[in-house]
């Protein structure tokens, strides 16, 4: 197994809408990408892509669309694609092209334009379901959240105050973030009082859906020297998916997140995360999933990531930062593309370079992604 | 590094529809077939799984929620290739070589007869500002290509006719074959023309099917089966994807894949160290263009050769001789894995009476219009 | 604070700039398959029904032709009652396409009586108001009359209370 | 015999119809937001490389190879030579077209790209590097899309 070490990345502002199309978009996260490692697209010898549901771009094999702005015009071009979890799946997929020795240097790129899909794209989330189980309920997305929600407060007895503080912490987070599209001072009574969706979701709990693209560029260990001498160590990766049936689970407990982080744990030679893990990214499309992945990451017993927010653990200055970037509530949710304020932003704190968002003398980061109806976890761990 | 080879085959047959069974069935049948073949228990010894899909060919925003169960993984690293099985394949080789798994499981199926309007979805894999608002059939790209393949290389309609032919003559002694038959030249040249020159016997007809390759590292291969076959070379590409900014003639995606799979091999001379080939032909003038890309007969000759009998099951190099897409039916996705399970089986020697003698084979996919991107694999005993 | 690429559209410039629009149309006939067609044409009966693996005893509820723990074909139907109870629940002011709704709709998971743990599916609560909702409440399908039975899970209206569970 | 139990009776398999449709709206991109915006005057733009000289018909916002940002724009004239063409027969539901359409891939002159666009010449009249100009909706007629061009012609 190759040692393989993150050198460069790069990321577009996330916004409700931009103008660039997913081309586009990949060519400026990939071009700041490149600028950051000192590389030429020449450099590159393969070429990952992530993107989440074509439905939302509106374009069917949307990898094949999207592969010039990637870079991987006459290039050893693949997309993989695990719903949510494509975020850090992606690079994952970037670590074992290095990894297996197939390729040198990989450019990782994930893309998404939610934008496209007009009014809202909340009509594609509508052919996630079962056609013939879930479709004739016609459900919204929100509501299988809110159960989970729902389920996980009751199991805990955890309350919506002690949840809203993780909103609270990371749309202020955001506002240290050149990408940001939703920043913002908020109280917990602010989302106590937001409007309410699908009880118990309200308005401030949850990401908005954006459009936006993110870059990695993973090189093999002997030929990180050349590029930097500042380079992040991909020690440990896993993942790991559910049954299609998610009410075949209790869903107070992501087990398949668990699993992930085991295997990659083990891989990192991790025994005791909460104590050897410095800074940690775990997918925050809701405030309480921030809580409910850091249990599954194992940072924390069940039932007491919510304690650890009430106490200040969690803060940038906290033994624990936890979405020091602003994650996907503050910076926004362009689902594949939240690879930048997850393995991005775990590269940028391990390399010193996460400008006034840096946690102090980070060395080992753990980054996470979820997705799917609830199914899927992607884990990796890093090291500087 | 451990070497990768195929220690098992499970696949279903190909057939136009396939009413009795959902797209979960027909996975798991491929599915259980492959692990019965192997002599593993997915739920204990399979470390990784890989499923290849679109979501617009499934119908479902996010395929990859729908595939774990049918393959036994549950709770089990699982991921969707969005590409042509043998890309699959490519990310099984890689997680083995990383020594972070040892048996791996790659699937790739078409349940294509669920689809309604399968050229719309294809007409919706256009630029949506270019191209897509022009409408009309999607395949006129290819009535495109094969206008300009024809120009430049002086390969003739009827070079591509004998294609279909000898293809569907192949497909015959197929069992699995769904649209095999005992044609004339005549009869393709004179089918309905469709996109000049393209005629209607030029396509490849769509069907449903399934295939379940299970991956091994080197170890696990010597455990597990006494008729090895291993993966000597790996490699997939892509031309740009601008209609306006490609290569018409050649499949430039094609020549950039076999070259990183022969390097890969450590292949000079793809024609002498190669027996035989299954390459993509889901428009007949693609075979031709293909073995020409990999440079299995001289550049501009596939037509005049493939009308000499080159190319048959007793020719120089056979190619498709389990009958190809043109003789087994277009399995969209499915496609590469269709290619490459024809070679494992005739490397196996359990090719029946289309068994060949030989060592080491080629399998060379095509994502299909309108994009430029296609995978090579070569194996070997 | 140095910016990142990208140029951001409000919804009123988003119409200024040159755009294309598309409505494809993309229709689907999922075959059901073995265990779909089953399970449906016995809802069209009023009947629920589920598959058992002998390997793991469990029961299956949808039916599934093969267990996905043991990766074994499932063993025989069995029938099951049109009771259950709630597992999670949510009250949604939300409908399908995100409009804001007055009338809550009352959904949740209900795991059916005689199916394995964790077995059920998602559909409506009815006859309740929010606040009767709880975990572990016994529910019972509300059926419609049968001329109006079509074969799919809407054939169940929403799940009641179930009388003297209280 | 993949499951234990089969149903027998044909007419008891069911199929579930179904959709997976939505509106779309695509923005052109900022390279495409230009070259739109003028052809709805009856113009061509194309992106030039300073780097490999590759000049970009429809223009891009960046190169390819070099992968660098394009700022160069030049001015394309209408001209361009058919590089290869189809003669359509059948519509997206593969029905018989009672006049044949003629699809072309249309190299704009002095360019690397160009369109592929519909030929409004006679089927036998067709021939590779026949030169050829794009025929335009009337002026207040066009939107700032690929369609306001009706066809190519002599």
């Amino acid at each position: 197994m190759r040692d393989v070490a993150c050198v460069g990345a790069g990321m577009t502002i996330f916004s409700r809408r931009l103008k660039e199309t997913g081309k586009e978009m990949c060519f400026e996260a990939v071009r700041m990408a490149l600028d950051e490692a000192g590389l030429e697209l020449k450099d590159i010898d393969t070429v990952v892509c992530g993107s989440a549901p074509d439905a939302f771009d509106g374009i069917h094999m949307k990898g094949e669309n999207l592969l010039d702005g990637c870079g991987g015009a006459k290039k050893t071009y693949m997309r993989v694609f695990t719903g949510g979890g494509t975020g850090v799946l992606a690079p994952i997929a970037g670590w074992w092209h290095v990894a297996s020795g197939v390729s040198d240097v990989c450019m990782v790129i994930c893309e998404e334009k939610m934008s496209s899909c007009f009014p809202h794209p909340q009509s594609a989330f509508g052919h996630i379901w079962d056609p013939i189980l879930e479709r004739p309920i016609q459900p919204n997305l929100v509501w299988i959240f809110a159960m989970e929600m729902n389920r996980y407060m009751h199991v805990h007895n955890i309350k919506k105050e002690d949840i809203a503080l993780v909103s609270v912490k990371n749309k202020g987070n955001a506002l240290d973030h050149p990408s940001a599209q939703l920043a913002a001072k908020i109280t917990v009574d602010d989302v106590l009082n937001s409007e309410v969706m699908a009880w118990p979701v309200q308005r401030l709990d949850i990401s908005p859906p954006s459009d936006g693209a993110a870059a990695l560029i993973f090189a093999a260990g002997d030929k990180v020297g050349p590029i930097t001498d500042n380079p992040v160590w991909v020690e440990g990766v896993g993942w790991c998916i559910d049954s299609t049936m998610w009410t075949n689970r209790d869903l107070y407990f992501p087990q398949y997140v668990a699993k992930a982080a085991k295997m990659a744990y083990k891989m990192a030679g991790i025994h005791n995360p909460f104590k050897e893990i410095d800074v940690a990214e775990p997918y925050d499309p809701f405030d309480y999933k921030e809580l409910h992945h850091m249990e599954g990451l194992l940072l924390c017993k069940k039932g007491e990531a919510a304690n650890l927010t009430r106490e200040g653990v969690t803060q940038r200055d906290g033994d624990l930062p936890t979405c020091p970037s602003g994650g996907l509530l503050g910076v926004g949710n362009p689902i594949a593309a939240t690879m930048g304020v997850k393995a991005g932003e775990i590269y940028w704190q391990l390399a010193g370079k996460a400008g006034k968002r840096q946690v102090p003398d980070a060395r080992t980061g753990v980054c996470q992604a979820w997705g799917d109806l609830m199914q899927y976890g992607s884990v990796m761990v890093m090291r500087s | 590094m451990t070497r990768v080879g195929i220690v098992g085959v499970g696949y279903t047959d190909f057939r136009s529809v396939t009413p009795e069974v959902s797209w979960k069935e027909i996975m798991y049948k491929a599915a259980s077939r492959a692990y019965h073949d192997a002599g593993i228990d997915p739920r204990r010894d399979v470390d990784s799984f890989i499923t290849c899909a679109e979501d617009y060919w499934e119908g479902f925003s996010i395929f990859d929620e729908f595939t774990p169960d049918q393959m036994g993984a549950v709770l089990r690293p699982m991921i969707t290739t969005c590409g042509d099985g043998i890309y699959g394949l490519a990310n099984a080789f890689m997680q083995i070589k990383t020594g972070l798994m040892d048996i791996v499981a790659v699937e790739a199926h078409s349940k294509i007869s669920d689809l309604i309007t399968y050229k719309d979805v294809v007409l919706f894999a256009f630029d949506p500002v270019y191209n897509r608002p022009l409408g009309g059939h999607p395949y006129y790209v290819a009535g495109l290509e094969m206008r300009k393949y024809l120009g430049e290389s002086g390969t003739t309609e009827e070079g591509c006719a004998h294609v279909v032919v000898k293809n569907k003559k192949n497909a015959m002694r197929n069992p699995l074959a769904g649209h095999e038959g005992d044609l004339t030249v005549d009869q393709v040249m004179q089918s309905q023309p469709m996109f000049e020159p393209l005629k209607k016997l030029d396509i490849a007809p769509l069907s449903d099917g399934a295939v379940v390759l299970i991956l091994a590292s080197e170890e696990k291969v010597k455990e597990l089966t006494d008729t090895p076959v291993w993966i000597k070379g790996i490699g997939w590409a892509s031309d740009t994807c601008w209609l306006e900014q490609r290569e018409w003639s050649r499949a430039v995606y094609a020549e950039l894949a076999s070259q990183n799979a022969y390097k890969m091999a450590k292949i000079a001379y793809p024609k002498k160290e190669i027996d035989f080939a299954e390459v993509d032909d889901k428009f007949s003038y693609k075979e031709l263009q293909h073995v020409e890309a990999a440079r299995l007969c001289p550049p501009q000759s596939a037509g005049r050769l493939v009308s000499e009998g080159y190319f048959d099951q007793n020719g120089a190099f056979p190619v498709n001789v389990s009958g190809g897409s043109l003789g087994c039916g277009n399995l969209i996705e499915a496609s590469g894995l269709q290619r490459t399970l024809e070679v494992a089986l005739q490397l196996r020697g359990e090719a029946g009476t289309r068994q060949l003698d030989c060592e080491t084979g080629l399998a060379l996919s095509w994502r299909g219009v309108p994009t430029a991107s296609g995978a090579c694999i070569v194996l070997g005993v | 604070m140095e910016k990142y690429p990208g140029e951001a559209l409000s919804s009123k410039k988003m119409k200024e700039v040159t755009h294309e629009k598309w409505n494809p149309r993309v229709k689907y006939a999922w075959s059901c398959g073995e265990a779909m067609s089953r399970f449906l044409n016995e809802l069209k009966k009023g009947k629920l029904i589920g598959r058992k693996c002998h390997s793991c005893g469990k029961i299956y509820f949808p039916p599934a032709m093969f267990c996905k723990f043991c990766f074994k074909p499932t063993d025989e139907w069995v029938y099951l009652p049109d009771t259950g109870k709630v597992m999670t629940y949510s009250i949604s002011y939300l409908d399908m396409h995100a409009n804001r709704i007055e009338e809550p709709i009352l959904v949740g998971v209900i795991d059916i009586d005689g199916a394995s743990e964790n077995m059920g599916i998602m559909h409506y609560f009815g006859e309740m108001s929010p606040d009767d909702l709880t975990f572990g409440m016994k529910v019972k399908a509300v059926w419609k009359p049968e001329g109006e039975r079509t074969g799919s899970v809407t054939d169940i209206k929403y799940f009641k209370p179930l009388e003297g569970s209280e | 015999m993949t499951f234990i139990d089969r149903i027998e009776r044909p007419e008891d398999f069911r199929h579930w119809f179904g959709d997976m449709e939505a509106q779309y709206v695509y923005t052109s991109g900022v390279a495409g937001d230009k070259f739109f915006t003028a052809l709805k005057k009856g113009k061509f733009l194309g992106t030039k490389c300073d780097q490999c000289g590759k000049v970009y018909v429809p223009p891009r916002m960046y190169c390819e190879e070099c992968f660098k940002a394009l700022t160069e724009w030049i001015d394309i004239p209408n001209k361009g030579i058919v590089d290869t063409y189809t003669v359509v027969h059948v519509d997206r539901d593969e029905n018989l077209l009672e006049t044949p359409e003629i699809r072309a891939f249309i190299r704009m002159e002095g360019t690397d790209g160009g369109l592929v666009h519909k030929l409004d010449v006679p089927a036998e009249a067709v021939k590779i590097g026949m030169p050829v100009k794009a025929v335009f909706k009337k002026e207040k007629e066009r939107e700032g899309r690929i369609t306001d061009i009706l066809y190519f012609a002599k």
